[in-house]
């Protein structure tokens, strides 16, 4: 007998996950532009029923000020509190990139181990929802590329709250990305959906012709080329890296190793991406026990655009994700 | 630094009345089509209504020259038909086709038409101002006349790229015009839960900079308001804030459920609609014909019905323009 | 919002007023100290003297407890030996041993130390203060009476971050106090070739929160102004922003020619130092004797000279700090 | 007889750059923190000088303002100008993403290309000047993987001058990168350097056993370890990147397709850097042709230090390089 569970998708997963740690420690806060429910519990309702439970001094609407949001969150933290800031889409981090890089990252170290930042960024991103150039960007290989952030990128219910549950509790900043295209997809969440160890990836599916390897919203394309490539006959293992920093190297190097091709897959554009770190730690971890090279998918070089066949070109589709493996496959 | 309110300002004729009203009934048409159309499930599009605001940028581009420029930002349609921009390509863009003004590229958080102006539209709260900045800066090299507009919303008060471009912006004595649309909410916040002073003008004081509120929904204010702090800018006398109060009645944008919202609040805002009562003001005095209004009224909309068949029965741009304007050399993908 | 200056402020008594006093000798000695080092070649360091800025946070840090807190700047080794970071560390910070405050990873810059309510020092002009607005945030959640001070530039007066941060700090009123030292210059730039108002206290009227222009080498005027604003914060009345009007007498940082400076204007402000000053007071007062003055000179001057030595004995850290303190847990390189 | 050269550092390379430009083409301005000469004509001097002999009108100090300073030069961009943009240290564009990112990168492609945005945007950073955790970062890996932007990180004196002439000259946003070691080597310099095509390599040394591909104050690392492998009898192709986006394909293909093996080095943190992106293109083009793995180096996954021996640490050096090399060499 499987446990209980509730039917709830990616924002609800969120919310439960907030509720509960603010619950079980007075300690965690909530900060960021309409986050109370005088203006709504957020634009996507995301922190909803948070403040009416929580009160108003836990849980606070601030004005449009990225800046004050993080800053304010940053020195909460060093008072001794474990904030959660809302940014409403990852483009905005460009305003607070000063207070993410230069501070948050970095205070711990530069404090020779006396300050920590227990804070959680959470955000929304992703095309396809017709927002073109400057609110659908993936920068999550900026904040990779940052020591000191952790980045968190879940594609499913369960693995939005098991990750929240761990980004709140980590004494670490925590960058937490929630993709457009897996917010309204409600699934299976087990009752006790506890926390889930960041920094693991999640093998979804088993297979030994190749490794597919996917985070965030890339994932619900990557399941659908699993299916079409097990309809060819081609059995792949599907990773969903969930944590992108630290990205699990030791679940994808055994993958890897096992079935000897690999092909990632994420939203951001392709150059300069996640994907190359991936590929080039693959290439050198398992020089010469390749059958072939690690294939990179991910947004062309452009920014996002608007009009719907362009949107549709820019996002990497299942296709293409099997047509990868194939040209791999020899 | 708040302006004082001379007896007798300027005021607009009875053409430029008629002008503005033009300009007002146009971005009406405009939206009432766009949300028609959207309903129609026709257009794919986030949609920031400004119905309510009709009466801000019509009386500012009365005052403006087609080489005059403005920034703008999502909720800005309003601010282009009102500076000249052609409907067919903007009814275009919004379609994502590839004769909109930006080849579909850009859609309507993004609209770009040099040609009328109109040189910036930002999704990012705030960010009209620092490139509005630029505008200014280069027109006064040119030694030219022309000023910029940067449009923004009262809510964009409180981000640090306010600060330093109304900062730099006095130093320089740029000609520039700050106009915050005080439509009362930002999102779902209400002006006085984000903004701790009363009035965004009043930090104008804070560049030692000309600052004045001026009631958003009356075209004479602000027709007055506009064309001083455009005068003033032309004549070498530096940027002004204009904070104008108004409402912004189809809440943030189209799918809102207003909740948030108070509703004594809203409904005494909606019924200060600034279009029924400036076409009361122009019949009673005699600027206008109800005749001549309701011509104005069949042209415009034949003229949004015609724009909207335009864009709906233009192609797609091909996928090949993901490679184009990337940068000016055409790039490999 | 400009605050009226009472007849009868408050008054520091003669015991408060040796205390500021002694922290601004020890803020002399260390910055001489550490001069002469660097001349020495025995410290490696960027290094931006306060010189005659010594009476604004010893007067401030007179009305705070060990458990305020505040955030500093690059400029700020005065700030952290007013609020009473003990020397020993400080110094073997900038010397980068492992016996500094953060372990010699920070630097200068960067030095923290919570113990004594040094929670942040940064090298980001303007970021002071968003930061300083979450550690009084924490305050009051906590319903401690507790107080922050963010310190910051007259530069920093210009950038976003500032007006973000008094919107902020005034809608939630914080018990916070923003204290401009207005030394004149942002790094070569005169103060009104970058600032558009003639007082950055002015801008506290674009949030609704008290202001203040203070004279920041009075030790009086800085203590009355302090004290209240502080008294105000910890009583929930909310943040205030205090301008100190002051100079830095050698310069941006260490090795600044001052060819960008008025040499009359130079010359001026150095007349007016503020530590011969108030030493000239105290005696006059009766506050204070030669003999204790001098006793006072001796002891810090020792209490200096054994936190160098001790600095410049210690260790380096080793090359396994690069993997501590990134993460609370170490990691592999 | 070769063509008359001048000794100059990179400051007075960049500053002759401007100058030039200036002098040719009044649509060139500059503006940023203390450029104008009663500020000093740049904290470290870099455009002394120019506001003395173009007028206050086209070289202006403007307030601690970052957003402002980029979104002013974007504007005159967009009024037919081509401004050079200085922000002082790379560290600081953190303050101004949002400008440079949303607005820079996006506004031709997001017009339609009505709109062209030929700005500059010049800036110092580089480790080993004791200045730690916020003034020392090498971020080009954020602007590289930005579509829109082209990212130049010069070595030397001439190619300062020439790559420096092409960023203004090119009609696309380019970020300009001053690094700290390599200011105030002087070296000669053609009186007649012209521009220098952006997106060419150059390589700075032919060898036959491996290539080692650098940039920015890394080069000056990488000559040293070339001698000393020299010294050891390996002939190290030694490639100089100059642009790193868009980065030479073809000279580090055709090289590493003739040594056969590739060393990477940058100054910016390895994981997730542009080494990676080098990486993974050498592996996926030349699979199966590789004589050993690509090695990245980089600085560690840490903030900058301020203490000497961790600065030092932190600081690829050149035995590091070498050791590199030698793991491939087999
Ligand atoms: C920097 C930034 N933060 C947040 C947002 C999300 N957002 C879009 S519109 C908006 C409200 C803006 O309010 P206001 O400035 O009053 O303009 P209005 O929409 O009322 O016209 C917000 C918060 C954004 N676009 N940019
Ligand atoms: C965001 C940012 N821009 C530029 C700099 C470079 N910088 C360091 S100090 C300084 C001047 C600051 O002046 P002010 O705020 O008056 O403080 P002061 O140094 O006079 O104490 C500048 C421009 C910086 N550190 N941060
Ligand atoms: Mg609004
Ligand atoms: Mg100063």
């Amino acid at each position: 007998m499987s446990a209980p569970t509730t039917k709830m998708n990616a924002l609800q997963a969120v919310n439960a996950a907030i509720a509960e740690a603010m619950a079980a420690d007075p300690k965690v806060i909530l900060l960021g532009e309409d986050v109370a429910d005088p203006e709504g519990g957020g634009v996507v309702g995301t922190t909803r029923g948070l403040s009416t439970r929580f009160g108003d001094d836990r849980v606070k609407s601030t004005p449009i000020s990225e800046q004050a949001i993080i800053g304010a969150a940053i020195g909460a933290a060093l008072g001794g509190y474990r904030p959660i800031a809302e940014i409403m889409l990852m483009n905005f981090t460009t305003i607070a990139m000063d207070m993410i890089v230069n501070h948050a990252a970095k205070l711990r170290f530069m404090s020779g181990g006396q300050s920590q930042v227990p804070i959680t960024i959470h955000m929304l991103t992703g095309a396809g929802a017709s927002t073109a150039g400057q609110h659908a960007d993936h920068l999550e290989a900026w904040f990779a590329h940052t020591a000191g952030l952790k980045v968190v990128a879940p594609s499913c219910p369960a693995d939005y709250k098991g990750l929240m549950l761990s980004c709140i509790a980590d004494p670490d900043p925590c960058i937490f990305i929630e993709s457009m295209r897996t917010l309204f997809v409600p699934e299976d969440v087990p009752d006790d959906q506890g926390p889930i160890e960041l920094g693991r990836a999640n093998i979804i599916q088993e297979g030994n012709d190749v490794t597919i390897v996917a985070y965030s919203g890339m994932v619900i394309t990557a399941r659908e080329a699993v299916k079409k490539l097990a309809e060819e006959g081609i059995s792949a293992e599907l990773i969903d890296l969930r944590t992108v920093a630290p990205w699990d190297r030791d679940c994808v190097l055994a993958s890897v190793r096992k079935t000897g091709r690999a092909v990632l897959v994420h939203e951001a554009v392709r150059s300069f991406g996640v994907g190359a770190e991936i590929a080039a730690t693959i290439h050198e971890a398992l020089f010469g026990l390749l059958k072939g090279p690690v294939r990179r998918l991910g947004a062309p070089y452009s920014p996002v655009p608007f009009s719907k066949p362009l949107e549709n070109a820019f996002l990497v589709q299942p296709d293409a994700v099997v047509a990868a493996v194939l040209s791999v496959m020899g | 630094m708040h302006q004082e309110r001379g007896a007798n300002r300027a005021m607009p004729d009875a053409a430029t009345q008629l002008d503005i009203y033009r300009r007002m009934i146009r971005i009406e048409r405009n939206d009432d089509a766009t949300i028609r159309t959207i309903k129609q499930g026709r257009l794919q599009m986030p949609y920031y209504s400004a119905r309510g605001q009709e009466v801000i940028p019509s009386a500012v581009s009365v005052n403006l020259n087609p080489d005059d420029t403005i920034c703008t930002i999502y909720r800005g349609i309003h601010d282009m038909v009102a500076k000249g921009v052609p409907l067919r390509p903007l009814w275009a863009e919004i379609a994502g086709r590839v004769t909109g003004t930006c080849k579909g590229k850009g859609g309507p958080m993004h609209i770009t038409h040099p040609e009328s102006g109109v040189m910036v539209t930002t999704g990012i709260v705030g960010s009209s101002m620092p490139i509005a900045n630029g505008l200014a800066w280069a027109a006064k090299l040119d030694g030219s006349r022309r000023v910029t507009v940067a449009y923004f919303g009262d809510g964009a008060s409180n981000i640090g790229a306010f600060h330093e471009s109304l900062n730099l912006a006095s130093l320089w004595k740029l000609p520039v015009i700050f106009v915050c649309q005080n439509n009362r909410y930002a999102e779902h916040s209400r002006f006085d839960k984000c903004t701790a002073v009363d009035r965004v003008a009043k930090r104008a004081g804070s560049y030692d900079m000309p600052g004045e509120t001026v009631d958003g929904n009356d075209p004479f204010e602000m027709y007055a308001a506009a064309r001083e702090a455009i005068e003033r800018a032309r004549d070498g006398g530096g940027p002004t804030l204009i904070e104008a109060i108004t409402f912004r009645f189809l809440g943030h944008v189209f799918g809102d459920d207003d909740k948030y919202m108070d509703k004594a609040e809203k409904a005494a805002a909606m019924a200060r609609d600034p279009i029924p009562a400036f076409r009361a003001r122009l019949l009673e005095s005699g600027v206008a014909t109800e005749q001549g209004l309701a011509d104005m009224h069949k042209d415009i909309t034949a003229e949004v019905e015609d724009a909207m068949q335009f864009a709906l029965g233009s192609e797609f741009p091909s996928v090949d323009e993901l490679r184009r304007d990337v940068f000016a050399t055409e790039i490999a993908l």
